[in-house]
C-alpha cells in the first residue's frame, strides 16, 4: 500500500492540551502508517492517554491537528469514529447487564447489523462459559475481557489501546496480541500505550516514548515484530510472549 | 485549529476610562435632573422617585440577558473564547443588576403595599429570573476546563434566556387567573421622561461593566495563553 | 405616609450607588490582579509590545 | 439506513438505562420511597384539616415528584460514569442527541411511573376526591412529567460531572422549571375542584407549549453538553 501523506492512519501535528493550568502534552507529533503498530512509553502522568484520548474523539486538542486516515479528531468526529476500536484504561461496561447483553448494546450503538454472532466473540475471549452472567461479579480481567470481544464485534481500521494488558492473566496477555497482530494484518494501525514492554514483545513495530508532554525517542521495537500473513489467524505470536 | 484561534486579544483600556467617567457623571446628572423635576404623586408622594432607579435597572438586566443570549449562541456557533469570556461578563452584570432591582422592589414595596414582599407577576418573574442566572454563574465557578465551562454555561444562557417569556408568562397568569390587581399603577407621560434619560444613561454603566469585567477576563485568559506558549517552547 | 416615605426613596438611592459604586471597586480589583498576573507571566503590561 | 441505525441506537440505550434500573430495584424503590416520604411530610406540615389538605394536595404531589425525580435524573448518568462507560458511549459513532432522546425515553417512564405511585398515595393522604375530568389530568400529568424530565435530563448531563453535582443539578433545575410547576399545580389544582373557572385549559396549552420549545432546544443544545 503506498502511504501518500494523507493516507497516514494516525497523525498528530503539535497536539497540546492544558488540563487548567497545567499542560499535559505540549506539541506531539507523530505519525502511524496504515499497517503499523506503536507503543507509547511514558512515566505516569506524561500524558500518554491523554493523547491516546485525542485521537478517541473524547478530548478536543487544545492546539495542533489530529487525524484519523485524514479525518480531523475534533471536526469530523462521526468519520473518526467509525475508524476506531478503543479500548479504555475502564472497561466501560454496565455493571447489571449480562457479558452478552453488554455486546449486544456496544452492537447496536456501532450500527453492526443484527444477529452478528456475539457468543463466538465471546467463547474467543474465554467467556463462553458466563455468556448470561451480569458483569457485576465478573473479576476485572474477565471484565477486560469482556472489552476485548467488544473490540473484536468490528473490524475497527484503527486499534487505540491503553494499558491494554492490566489486569490481565498470560493467556489474556497472548489473546490481547493475537488481536493487535490480526488488525496489524488486515492493514490497520495500533496505538498502544504500555507502562512496561515486556506483554507486547514480537507485536510492534517500534516504541514512541513520551516525556513531560513531549516525544522525546522513536525508535524500533526491541524485539522485531512477528509479522501475520494478512488474513492469517492469530497463533503466530504465542511464541513472542512468553 | 490554529494557534491563532488560540490568542485573546488582550483588549486596550483606551477610550475606555473616561468612557467610564463620562457614564456614570451622566448617570448621576439624569438622577439629579428626574429627582427634581418630578412632582410628587398623588397617591404616593415622593414614592414614585424609586422608580427612576427601578425601573432603568429591570431593563439593563433584560439587555445584559440579551447580550448573554446573544454571545452564547456566538460561541457556540464560531468557539471563539472572547465570545464565553463576554456572554459570562455580561451574566454577572445582569445578575447585579437584577438583585438591585429585586431590592429597590422591595424597598418601594414596603410602604406602596405594606409588606416587603407580595407575589407580583413582575416582582416574581425577575426573582426566578435572578435564580436562573445565579446558577449560571454557580455553574462557572463548579467547572475549570475553560472548554467545557464555556460550552455548558453557553447552553445554560440560552435555555435560561429562552425561559424568561414563558416564566413572564406563567407568572402572569398565575396572577391574574386568582384575580389579583396588578399593583403597578400607570404613570403620566412627565414620568416617562426622566425613566428613559435614567435608562439611557444606566444602559451605558452597564456597558462599561461589562466591558471592564471582560477586559479583566481577557486579561486572565490572555496570561494563561502566554505562560502555554512559554510552556510549549516559546513558539508562536 | 408621605413623610415617611422619604426614607425609603432615600434608602432606593443610597442602595443604587452602594451596588454601583462597591460593584466598581469589585471590578477594579479584578482588573488590577489581572494585569499584575499578566506582567508576571509575559513581563510586560497589557495592551503593550504586543507583537511577541 | 442511518436513521434506522439512529433508532437502533435510541432503542438500545433506553433499553439499557430500564433493563439496569430494573435490575437495581433498590434504585427505584429508594426513590419512590422517598416521594412518599416527602409526601407525608406535606401532610404533616399541612394537615390534618381535610379541607387545607385537599387545596395544597397538587402542590404537594408535584414538588414530591420533583425532589423525587432529582436524584433519577443524576442516576441515569451516574450508570454511565461508573466504570467508564461514558468513554466508551462516546466513542460510538452516530448523533450524540441519539444518547438524550433514548434516556428521555428511560427517564420518561422512570418518573411516569413513580407519579403514578405518588398520586395514588397522594389521593389517599390528602383525600382528594377523584374529579370527573380524571383523564385531563392525566393529561396534565403527562405533560409535566414531559417538562420535568426534558430538564432534568439535560441538565444532569452537567451536573453529574461537575464537582458538587448535588447540589448543581437542583439549582439549575428548579428555576428553570417554575412555569412548569406553576402550570402543573395550577391545572391540577383547577381540575381537582372541577374546574369551575375554565383555567385549566390555558395551563394545559403552556405545559405543551414549554414541552415543545424546551424538547426542540435541548435536542439541538445536548451535543455541546455531552460532547466536552
Amino acid at each position: 500500500m503506498v502511504t501518500a501523506q494523507s493516507e497516514l492512519a494516525i497523525e498528530a501535528q503539535g497536539v497540546a492540551r492544558r488540563f487548567g493550568a497545567r499542560w499535559v502534552l505540549r506539541g506531539v507529533s507523530i505519525e502511524l502508517g496504515p499497517g503499523e503498530i506503536v507503543g507509547l512509553l511514558g512515566a505516569n502522568g506524561s500524558g500518554k492517554t491523554t493523547l491516546l484520548r485525542i485521537f478517541g474523539t473524547l478530548l478536543k486538542p487544545t492546539a495542533g491537528t489530529a487525524r484519523i486516515y485524514g479525518h480531523d479528531v475534533a471536526r469530523e468526529t462521526d468519520a473518526v469514529r467509525s475508524e476506531l476500536g478503543f479500548l479504555a484504561h475502564t472497561p466501560g461496561l454496565y455493571d447489571d447487564l449480562t457479558a452478552r447483553e453488554n455486546l449486544r448494546f456496544g452492537a447496536m450503538m456501532l450500527g453492526l447489523p443484527a444477529g452478528n454472532n456475539l457468543d463466538a466473540a465471546l467463547e474467543r475471549v474465554g467467556l463462553g462459559h458466563v455468556i448470561n452472567e451480569r458483569v457485576r461479579g465478573f473479576s476485572a480481567g474477565m471484565q477486560r475481557r469482556l472489552a476485548m470481544a467488544r473490540l473484536l464485534l468490528r473490524h475497527a481500521r484503527v486499534l487505540l489501546l491503553d494499558e491494554p494488558y492490566s489486569n490481565l492473566d498470560t493467556a489474556g496477555i497472548k489473546l490481547m496480541n493475537e488481536i493487535i497482530a490480526e488488525a496489524g494484518a488486515a492493514g490497520g494501525a495500533a496505538l498502544v500505550v504500555l507502562h512496561e514492554l515486556a506483554p507486547a514483545a514480537g507485536v510492534l513495530d517500534r516504541t514512541i516514548t513520551i516525556v513531560n508532554g513531549r516525544v522525546a525517542e522513536s525508535k524500533p521495537a526491541p524485539i522485531p515484530r512477528v509479522r501475520l500473513v494478512p488474513g492469517e489467524r492469530a497463533a503466530a505470536t504465542a511464541g513472542a510472549t512468553r | 485549529m490554529t494557534t491563532d484561534d488560540l490568542t485573546v486579544q488582550v483588549p486596550r483600556s483606551g477610550g475606555w476610562a473616561a468612557f467610564g467617567v463620562l457614564s456614570i457623571a451622566a448617570l448621576i446628572a439624569t438622577q439629579v435632573f428626574s429627582f427634581v423635576t418630578s412632582p410628587p404623586d398623588v397617591n404616593m408622594g415622593q414614592l414614585e422617585k424609586i422608580m427612576y432607579v427601578h425601573v432603568p435597572a429591570a431593563w439593563v438586566m433584560f439587555i445584559c440577558f440579551a447580550v448573554v443570549l446573544v454571545y452564547s449562541l456566538r460561541f457556540l456557533w464560531k468557539g471563539r473564547e472572547e465570545d464565553d469570556l463576554l456572554a459570562a461578563a455580561a451574566a454577572e452584570v445582569g445578575a447585579i443588576f437584577n438583585g438591585l432591582t429585586l431590592i429597590l422592589g422591595m424597598i418601594w414595596g414596603k410602604p406602596a403595599w405594606g409588606v416587603w414582599w407580595v407575589w407580583e407577576a413582575r416582582l416574581t418573574s425577575t426573582l426566578v429570573l435572578f435564580l436562573v442566572f445565579v446558577g449560571y454563574l454557580a455553574l462557572r465557578a463548579f467547572v475549570e476546563d475553560p472548554q467545557r465551562r464555556g460550552q455548558w454555561s453557553a447552553a445554560v444562557g440560552i435555555l435560561g434566556a429562552l425561559n424568561v417569556p414563558i416564566v413572564w408568562m406563567s407568572v402572569t397568569w398565575w396572577r391574574t387567573l386568582h384575580q389579583m390587581p396588578s399593583t403597578m399603577q400607570d404613570m403620566a407621560k412627565i414620568y416617562w421622561v426622566g425613566m428613559f434619560a435614567n435608562f439611557v444613561t444606566m444602559t451605558l454603566v452597564v456597558v462599561y461593566f461589562i466591558r471592564r469585567r471582560y477586559e479583566a477576563a481577557a486579561i486572565v485568559r490572555a496570561a494563561e495563553h502566554a505562560a502555554q506558549a512559554a510552556a510549549l517552547g516559546g513558539d508562536e | 405616609m408621605q413623610a415617611s416615605n422619604w426614607d425609603f426613596v432615600i434608602a432606593a438611592y443610597v442602595v443604587t450607588w452602594v451596588v454601583i459604586v462597591g460593584y466598581l471597586a469589585y471590578s477594579q480589583r479584578a482588573l488590577n490582579r489581572a494585569r499584575a498576573e499578566y506582567t508576571r507571566v509575559t513581563g510586560h503590561r497589557p495592551g503593550e509590545g504586543e507583537a511577541v | 439506513m442511518a436513521f434506522r441505525d439512529d433508532v437502533r441506537r435510541i432503542r438500545a440505550i433506553a433499553w439499557k438505562d430500564l433493563t439496569t434500573e430494573r435490575r437495581s430495584k433498590a434504585g427505584f424503590n429508594s426513590v419512590a420511597a422517598l416521594a412518599i416520604t416527602i409526601l407525608v411530610l406535606f401532610g404533616f406540615a399541612l394537615g390534618p384539616d381535610a379541607q387545607a389538605l385537599r387545596d395544597a394536595a397538587a402542590g404537594a404531589l408535584w414538588l414530591s415528584a420533583l425532589f423525587a425525580g432529582v436524584l433519577a435524573f443524576n442516576r441515569s448518568y451516574q450508570v454511565e460514569l461508573d466504570g467508564g462507560a461514558l468513554d466508551q458511549l462516546l466513542q460510538y459513532p452516530g448523533p450524540r442527541w441519539v444518547i438524550y432522546v433514548g434516556k428521555l425515553i428511560a427517564n420518561s417512564l422512570f418518573v411516569g411511573l413513580m407519579l403514578v405511585i405518588v398520586v395514588a398515595v397522594g389521593i389517599a393522604l390528602f383525600q382528594v376526591r377523584i374529579p370527573k375530568a380524571w383523564p385531563s389530568l392525566i393529561g396534565v400529568f403527562a405533560l409535566g412529567a414531559v417538562g420535568l424530565v426534558v430538564l432534568g435530563t439535560f441538565y444532569a448531563a452537567m451536573a453529574s460531572r461537575s464537582r458538587a453535582r448535588e447540589v448543581l443539578l437542583p439549582l439549575l433545575l428548579f428555576p428553570m422549571l417554575v412555569p412548569v410547576l406553576l402550570a402543573a399545580i395550577s391545572a391540577t389544582k383547577a381540575l381537582l375542584v372541577g374546574d369551575i373557572m375554565h383555567e385549566s385549559g390555558a395551563w394545559i396549552k403552556l405545559l405543551g407549549a414549554y414541552d415543545l420549545i424546551f424538547l426542540v432546544a435541548t435536542l439541538w443544545a445536548f451535543e455541546y453538553v455531552i460532547e466536552v
